[in-house]
């Protein structure tokens, strides 16, 4: 039963979802009227429409960057935490809580917390995530009820995921200075040795309740992801800027992901 | 700033949480008398002493949890779920 | 060429300047102009800013705080209790260290008119009858002058000025993380570092000078050998940060560590806060003055001042020196004044029981009596008679420092935290091999502390005996910087204060900025005089944090503080909305004119922005259960696509928060919360899943900023909406009251719906991906135009509300509210088994008696009483209060809800209203709680 | 003396009768120093002392444990000395003895920031709480002792409409009450404060205040010497350094204490404990709702005087005040979670600063010289636990929160009333122990926050 009721939830969603995306292609004619998606971070010149969202599109060679990433869809999927879904198929792709790991399709799946899940993905991709995590939820779960084919529902264990794209904002910070400026704004010991690449945590950044995922570039370079509630998105932009200051820092346009 | 160790996210700073209080079991509410429920409400032991307490991570995992801390020295020496998680997770097969 | 300019300008502006010295920290090529009290003055850069006045001749730098006696140069150290200067907007600047910068305006405390005559300086002529604590014995009576005594008492108040309008500067913060700080850069410390960093210890170095080494830097020339040494390893060893001009300030449980930091280029001060698995305390020693008659007049100081003046700054601490010394560090100052060019009237070796016993001058020292009664002509007398430890970190750390009367100091009682280390002077006395040895001992077992492995041995240092003085056979100044004598100390014992911390409560002896670090020792020796008992039984004040003050900006730092917003915010600001600040939010209170809103959303149709208002999305098999739980009333039968209003209560049965929470699937519910309870809520929520029914299968997903929440409310909302709407039949048999649906609105999908109205309209809550909600919100102004749309804010919202009779948690209920005094009778099912507060409401209900929220109307109906007006009976008798006002656009007359008595519940009651101005009037109980279409005809409609 | 009828109150169960004697013949103190004793303060005195360079006698002496007293007090805070006082100079009962673990006003007597004020929330609190400005209005006089009442002003900021609508509340009830408390506007506020920005342009503009001109600081250690001295010269023993370790209980009355120096024998036992008030009251097995939470403050050091009034904010849960000598005495709400330690934290003194700079930011420069913590026993609604208790004989005067150095005097006044005519006064009936038992909460839980 578990299974039929979160396949109601994915449809639910997913058609909404997929259809705010047609709503850009298919209504271009009435382009004025099309809806424009905005970030909580006010977007610096110059300002460009990508996939629905006004983005900037500042490019910036500096050593100590921070961008703008809310465009990108916000999935997060609850599982028992110590259920089927967490442990063996992966949904959560077996990402452990505090660990955060990026899959072949480029989605960055996160263990936010016990139990939940986060994932990243290209501007749009909520839908077919939220279809894909319940999916393997699903399957997760009758694998999970084993042998037992009778059990069916009874043994499937509970999973919900809700697309929060639009209730999180998301900022990248990226440079070497990026751990010393964070240390000014969040009391945990960014050390390679203590918070090494693929490290997700939920702690206090600049006073505000933030998800910190270490992701660095591909070349290596100490990048993180901060992700808070999307009402205090400029405040956190704006606290990391300005403990940046003696680091040089500067803003860069949306880059996905 | 004392450290509260999470179980599920290790040590952090106290700020990051909630002082709950004292852990006290709820009283059958169709049963206990005024007496019972006000002592429930509002009767906590204060020990000078090691105490049981509630913590909530409200800065993090957002999860509620036990600590046993010394009131006078407020060293924590054990950290754990609530008794209800831990009931449940016990009587699992 | 450079050179003769500085000879020419020793000749001139700095008559005690000496020549090059080996071991001096200024840079004579580079000359800062600065004025003091006004007058053009001038030093060199590396000069603290006491070191180039006492260069041009300055000798008094303050007065006292009680008797304004003239006070000069006592340990040219941060503590130094004569030299608290103002510098620019800056107040209290400890002058003997902080560096000398180009352009600063200098000038001293505590004078008037000058620093040369001081009218105040006649107290020192009553000081028998001002002794300490005075001022408890007189002004008694009459009470009424007390006022006026005060206002004099506080004109001696000392320290320097704050304006108004000085600037906030800029002030910074950072956490810090490391295996071991080490407390002090001297020789202990410099090693304790470098043996914990070689362990592979991350290590914070922190010393109060602007350069490491510590009394090595003014020592003999193997000293400073030695400490360039041990700089240059620290610099190239690997994992060690170092902080100069900064200080421990304090140290915490779990070894939280403060440091300030005053060197940051562009920050004035910034704290530190260290989280160090080991704290390593190594402070080394302070110099203690020395208790006789004028021990206070300028021109007596500390062997270890005259070792910093002439050593670091080459400065001439005077011209004829008699010097007192019972150590080898006094014995060395000797050297240094015949190298420093000054005569030396005599030298007095205390261990041999040759004794000073008065100091005798005007302004400055002129001459010094001898305990063989002699005396001897001089401007300089300099003291070496013991010193003190600065155990204050232990003490904050627990310890309780333990005196040792051989070595006539305290030391470490060892009670302190396992994670915490005292290194070097602190410990005992060796030659520097010695201190080195135990440095790096300390050091590696901090770093070893904590980890797996064996802790090395710490060797004991020895402790090397020194003559116990304290006080010379005369009385004299304890506390320089509260003015308060020996005599004082022994006055106030016998009169009761008889122990350590009543006698500094009574005579504020080590309450002053230097915080007993030169005093207290001396404090509690001549206690145990007076008390007739050992210096270990009298025992010693407890330290408390910070060991140096600390800026109030280094420890607000940047002050963040949460400001939320909603998407259309910018639009709000746009059209003058007078914002409101309801907690993190701020909100659009009204755009101009509340009452024009409301009669709009009456007449035509109006937006507000209702974004705070808190969403949780629930779901699976057992929220219903959860509901039943948290609510007062029933949800196990709410269908799917229905909404339903509920009210939460705190297991003391009083009112918590209220919303409508909707079933949008079979196991898919969307809970709306207040505003302000949004976070409460949650948290409510998660503490009975978590800590009562970790069986239940709930998930709780906070999604309130996921959503632009607005409500279209009016006649014509429902017109409005339909011109944006796909996919949901408005009608009234569709889509009725109380019902949620989903659909597409101006283009965004997954859109809801719900259809209720707090203020009174036919209204539909339209909640927006947050994206698009600006998008949306903006859709509706221009598809409405024709037909009136216009905002409306908060205040509108709670005159139409009120209108109708809705109450708000926290306004119209207060902290010892229950539900059935808020009228909720009608709500509460005490059939459920259970739900948050049942018991209390079971037995609100069965006693009564209690007071109830009801309608009231002022019977002047021009009359509006403001909020909190009491509702009386006879000339005090509290019988209710009103809880809102307003007056109604709709109706034309005030309206009300407020608390009455159980006696005046009844509606048509006449209750008399106090308003704040004392006059009473007639307000008349309601039938209804609405005071507009009670049966809600307009919000079914 | 007391304006309080004598007698008057609700006949209390369970305190023993004790018989009044006449007061011990004039202390014979004079014998142990050269001093003439008791001293008669006044600016001649002090002329006079100075001129002969004569001793002042000791403001109160030390004496053997006497085997049994009328009324043994434990905790020689302010309500402790205040009720030793009272039942001396009131009643006449004066053997009577004051236990103290460490000395006179070691706890939150000499911790708290000494502000004295009467505009609270309910008819009850303001009626108790203005009692008390009374007393200590007169108190100098009283003891013969300069206490140092500045009554400066009283000023409670309001950030937002519900603590403004709260603000009119508790003026409202304190007009029908007859003190003086209004509400004024930030003008208003900006003459009595010139340093605070009553700008709107602040994250938490000031919209309003509640006005207290009785309001002010005293010193707190001259009050707690001021009625130690004036219990001393009327022949009550204050036993410093005497730890309370047992209260011997038979048939349910109190009939001694056990302490470090030895037992005591007496019927009746005064609990005055505040932050320790658990741990005695769990000695004779009487369950106190309290809990008991440090509350830090901290002082700068001294600049010329600026600030003429008591600021407090609640919503940004500082207050601050300057001291004659210059100093800003700060301090903010209890700390988060519950602890016995007095060591105090760096988070506290962050906030703080953060807060007051938000109201005052030209002060940045000032620096925090010294903090401290003292012990509060807070009970659920913010009110105090006085009278009687299930067992007979132990009385209680704790539950004290942040309140209790403000209501020393009056709370002193009461017990000793309490004690001698076994009855309870009219003006603490309202906070008896028996009211959470019975749902009965006093309503100043509606102005929680800070309330000093």
């Amino acid at each position: 039963m578990a299974e039929s009721t979160e396949n109601t939830e994915s449809t639910e969603s997913t058609e909404s979802t997929e259809s705010t995306e047609s709503t850009e292609s298919t209504e271009s004619t009435e382009s004025t009227t099309s809806p424009i998606a905005r970030s909580s971070i006010a977007p610096v010149p110059p300002v460009e429409i990508v996939e629905g969202w006004e983005v900037s599109r500042r490019t910036s060679d500096a050593a100590l960057t921070l961008s703008d990433e809310s465009p990108l869809g916000k999935v997060v999927v609850h599982a028992p935490e110590r259920g089927v879904f967490a442990t063996t198929v992966g949904g959560g792709d077996g990402v452990a809580f505090g660990r955060a790991q990026r899959r072949a399709d480029g989605v960055l799946v996160i263990g936010s917390s016990p139990g939940e899940w986060l994932y990243l993905g290209p501007p749009g991709c909520a839908a077919s995530v939220l279809g894909a995590a319940l999916a393997s939820a699903a399957s997760g779960a009758a694998g999970g009820a084993g042998g037992a084919s009778t059990a069916g529902g009874a043994s499937s264990e509970h999973v919900s995921a809700v697309d929060i794209t639009h209730g999180r904002a998301l900022i990248r910070l990226t440079g070497s200075a990026a751990p010393r400026l964070m240390a000014k704004i969040c009391a945990i010991d960014l050390d390679d040795r203590i918070t090494p690449n693929g490290t997700a945590l939920r702690t206090s950044v600049a006073k505000l309740v933030t998800d910190v995922v270490r992701d660095d570039t591909a070349d290596g370079t100490r990048s993180y992801l901060l992700h808070c509630d999307r009402s205090s998105g400029q405040v956190l932009f704006d606290a990391v800027l300005d403990a940046g200051i003696e680091y040089h820092i500067d803003i860069a346009g949306f880059a996905t992901i | 700033m004392i450290q509260v160790s999470c179980p599920w996210c290790g040590p952090r700073n106290s700020s990051e949480f909630r002082y709950v209080g004292e852990s006290k079991g709820r009283p059958d509410p169709n049963a206990a008398t005024p007496e019972e429920w006000r002592r429930y409400l509002y009767v906590k032991s204060n020990p000078a002493d090691w105490a049981t307490e509630t913590w909530y991570h409200r800065a993090g995992c957002r999860r509620f949890f036990a600590v046993e801390r010394h009131t006078v020295s407020n060293e924590i020496r054990e950290t754990r779920r609530p008794a209800a998680q831990l009931r449940l997770e016990g009587g699992a097969p | 060429m450079s050179a003769t300019r500085v000879a020419g300008a020793q000749a001139t502006s700095a008559p005690m300047r000496l020549a090059a010295q080996p071991g001096e920290v200024i840079d004579r090529s580079r000359r800062l102009a600065f004025t003091w009290n006004g007058r053009p003055a001038e030093g060199f850069a590396g000069d603290t800013i006491a070191s180039a006045l006492a260069a041009s001749g300055v000798r008094v730098f303050s007065r006292s705080f009680k008797y304004h006696k003239p006070r000069g140069l006592l340990s040219a150290t941060y503590h130094d209790p004569n030299c608290t200067l103002q510098v620019g907007d800056d107040p209290n600047v400890r002058a003997a260290h902080r560096r000398l910068s180009a352009g600063i305006a200098v000038t001293s405390e505590n004078t008037w008119p000058s620093l040369s005559f001081d009218v105040r300086s006649a107290n020192r002529l009553v000081s028998r009858f001002l002794g300490a604590g005075f001022y408890y014995k007189t002004f008694i009576k009459p009470q009424r002058l007390w006022p006026a005594y005060e206002k004099v008492l506080a004109r001696f108040a000392p320290g320097g000025i704050v304006e108004p309008d000085s600037p906030h500067g800029h002030f910074d913060k950072r956490y810090v993380h490391v295996e071991v700080c080490v407390a002090g850069g001297g020789p202990a410390g410099m090693t304790a570092a470098l043996a914990a960093a070689a362990a592979g210890a991350r290590v914070l170095l922190v010393e109060e000078e602007p350069e490491l080494g510590g009394h090595l830097r003014y020592g003999t020339d193997a000293d400073r050998a030695a400490a360039a040494e041990l700089r240059a390893a620290v610099a190239a060893a690997e994992g060690i940060e170092v902080m100069t001009d900064a200080v421990v300030t304090g140290r915490y449980d779990d070894n939280w560590v403060a440091v300030v930091q005053r060197d940051v280029p562009g920050v004035f001060e910034r704290l530190c806060k260290v989280r160090a698995r080991t704290l390593v305390v190594a402070p080394g020693l302070i110099e203690r003055p020395y208790v006789f008659e004028g021990n206070d007049l300028p021109g007596v100081m500390l062997s270890s001042a005259v070792a910093r003046l002439v050593n670091l700054y080459a400065v001439k601490p005077g011209q004829r020196a008699v010097v007192l010394s019972a150590n080898p560090e006094g014995d060395a100052a000797v050297d240094d004044l015949r190298r420093a060019g000054v005569e030396i009237a005599r030298v007095l070796d205390a261990r041999t029981g040759a004794n000073v016993v008065r100091a005798e001058g005007g302004r400055v020292l002129r001459r010094v009596e001898l305990g063989d009664g002699s005396k001897l002509d001089c401007d300089l007398l300099v003291t070496a008679v013991g010193w003190t430890a600065p155990t204050s970190l232990l003490n904050f750390a627990g310890d309780r420092p333990v005196y040792d009367p051989d070595a006539a100091r305290f030391f470490p009682g060892g009670q302190h935290a396992a994670n915490v280390f005292p290194a070097g002077g602190l410990c005992g006395d060796g030659s520097l091999d010695e201190i080195v040895a135990h440095g790096r001992a300390v050091g590696a077992a901090a770093a070893a502390a904590g980890a797996a492995g064996t802790r090395p041995p710490i060797p004991t240092l020895a402790r090397r005996p020194h003559p116990a003085l304290f006080r010379s056979t005369t009385h004299g100044t304890v506390d320089w910087s509260e003015d308060v004598s020996s005599k004082d100390l022994l006055a106030a014992a016998k009169e009761g204060y008889d122990s350590i911390e009543l006698v500094k409560r009574f005579t504020t002896v080590t309450m002053g900025p230097s915080q007993g670090k030169l005093e207290s020792v001396n404090a509690v020796a001549v206690m145990s005089e007076a008390l007739h008992q050992t210096i270990a039984e009298t025992g010693t004040t407890v330290w408390r944090p910070p060991y140096v003050p600390i800026t109030l900006g280094a420890l607000a730092g940047r002050g963040f503080e949460n400001t939320r917003v909603s998407p259309m915010h910018g639009w709000h600001v746009a059209r003058g909305a007078r914002p409101l600040v309801a907690g993190d939010w701020i909100r659009p209170d009204h755009y101009g004119d509340p009452a024009a809103e409301v009669n709009n959303v009456r007449t035509n149709v109006g937006l507000i922005d209702v974004t705070p208002l808190g969403k949780l999305d629930l779901r699976g098999p057992d929220v219903a259960k959860l509901l039943g739980l948290v609510y007062v009333n029933k949800w196990a039968k709410l269908a799917v696509g229905a909404v339903r209003y509920g009210v939460m209560c705190g297991e003391d049965g009083v009112v918590l928060d209220d919303g409508v929470t909707g079933r949008l699937g079979d196991d898919h519910y969307l809970m709306s919360t207040t505003s302000s309870g949004a976070a409460t809520v949650w948290e409510w929520v998660e503490n009975w899943l978590q800590t009562e029914h970790p069986e239940w299968q709930v998930h709780v997903t906070p999604v309130t900023t996921a959503y632009a929440s607005m409500n279209i409310a009016g006649p014509k909302s429902r017109e409005l909406l339909g011109r944006l709407i796909v996919g949901v039949d408005l009608s009234a048999e569709a889509f009725p009251y109380m019902h949620v649906r989903q659909g597409r609105v101006a283009g965004v999908n997954g859109c809801f719906l719900w259809r209720i109205g707090f203020t009174g309209e036919l209204s539909y809550e339209l909640h927006v991906p947050a994206a698009y909600g600006l998008h949306v919100w903006e859709a509706c102004f221009t598809a409405g135009a024709d037909l009136g749309v216009a905002p409306f804010g908060v205040e509108a919202q709670r005159i139409m509300r009120l209108e109708k009779g809705h109450f708000i948690v926290g306004q119209d209920t207060d902290g010892l509210t229950q539900a059935f005094g808020a009228d909720l009778d009608w709500l509460v099912k005490l059939d459920k088994d259970d739900f948050a507060g049942k018991p209390e409401l079971v037995w609100q209900q069965a006693a009564g008696g209690y007071q109830r929220l009801v309608g009231l109307q002022p019977v002047d109906p021009h009359i509006v009483p403001a909020e909190a007006s009491q509702l009386v009976e006879g000339a005090k008798t509290i019988v209710g209060r009103i809880t809102s006002s307003r007056m109604s656009p709709t109706l034309g007359r005030a309206i009300c809800l407020g608390f009455v008595a159980p006696h005046l519940t009844v509606p048509g009651t006449l209750v008399t209203c106090q308003l704040p101005d004392r006059r009473r009037i007639p307000v008349r109980v309601t039938e209804h709680l609405a005071h507009f279409d009670p049966d809600g005809e307009r919000l079914r409609g | 003396m007391s304006d309080q009828p004598v007698g008057s109150g609700v006949p209390a169960r369970g305190v023993p009768a004790i018989r009044i004697p006449t007061p011990t013949a004039s202390p014979n103190g004079s014998r142990n120093t050269k001093a003439r004793y008791p001293a008669k303060y006044s600016a001649l005195s002090l002329f006079t002392h100075g001129l002969r360079g004569r001793d002042w006698p000791r403001m109160w002496r030390r004496h053997e444990l006497r085997p049994s007293y009328d009324v043994v007090i434990v905790g020689a805070g302010v309500h402790g000395l205040a009720t030793a006082y009272y039942l001396a100079s009131n009643w006449g009962i004066t053997n009577v003895a004051v236990l103290d673990k460490g000395y006179v006003g070691g706890g939150g007597s000499g911790r708290n920031t000494a502000i004295v004020r009467a505009n609270y929330l309910t008819p009850e609190g303001v009626r108790f709480y203005d009692r008390s400005v009374k007393l200590y209005e007169n108190l100098a006089a009283d003891l013969n002792f300069n206490v140092m009442y500045s009554q400066r002003g009283h000023l409670t900021l309001a950030h937002n409409d519900s603590s403004l609508r709260t603000m009119r509340w508790r003026a409202e009830v304190n007009k029908l009450e007859g003190v003086d408390t209004e509400v004024i506007g930030p003008d208003a506020i900006k003459e009595l404060v010139p340093y605070m920005d009553t700008s709107d342009e602040t994250r938490y503009p000031i919209l309003g205040a509640l006005y207290h001109p009785p309001g002010g600081i005293i010193r707190h250690d001259a009050v707690n010497w001021g009625y130690a001295r004036g219990a001393d010269i009327r022949g009550v023993h204050i036993h410093q350094e005497t730890e309370v370790t047992g209260i011997d209980v038979e048939a349910g009355r109190v009939t001694g204490v056990q302490t470090t120096r030895g037992r005591i024998a007496a019927p009746i036992v005064v609990n005055c404990t505040a932050g320790w008030a658990t741990l005695i009251s769990d000695m004779v097995g009487v369950k106190m709702p309290i809990i008991t939470h440090p509350l830090q403050a901290a002082v700068t050091e001294p600049v010329k005087v600026f600030l003429n009034a008591v600021v407090v904010s609640g919503t940004l849960h500082v207050y601050v005040s300057q001291t004659d000598r210059g100093e800003l005495v700060f301090g903010a709400s209890t700390d988060p979670y519950a602890s016995y330690s007095t060591r105090g934290s760096l988070e506290f003194t962050e906030e703080l600063a953060g807060h007051i700079l938000e109201l005052m930011p030209s002060i940045s420069k000032m620096r925090v010289l010294r903090q401290w913590a003292g012990l509060c026993d807070i009970t659920p609604d913010f009110s105090p636990i006085m009278g009687i208790t299930p067992v007979e004989g132990f009385l209680a005067d704790v539950g004290w929160g942040t309140y209790g150095f403000k209501a020393g005097p009056v709370s002193g006044e009461a017990m000793a009333e309490l004690i001698a005519t076994g009855r309870t006064p009219e003006i603490i009936a309202s906070f008896d122990l028996a009211r959470f038992a019975e749902g009965r909460l006093v309503g100043e839980k509606g102005a929680a926050a800070v309330g000093h």
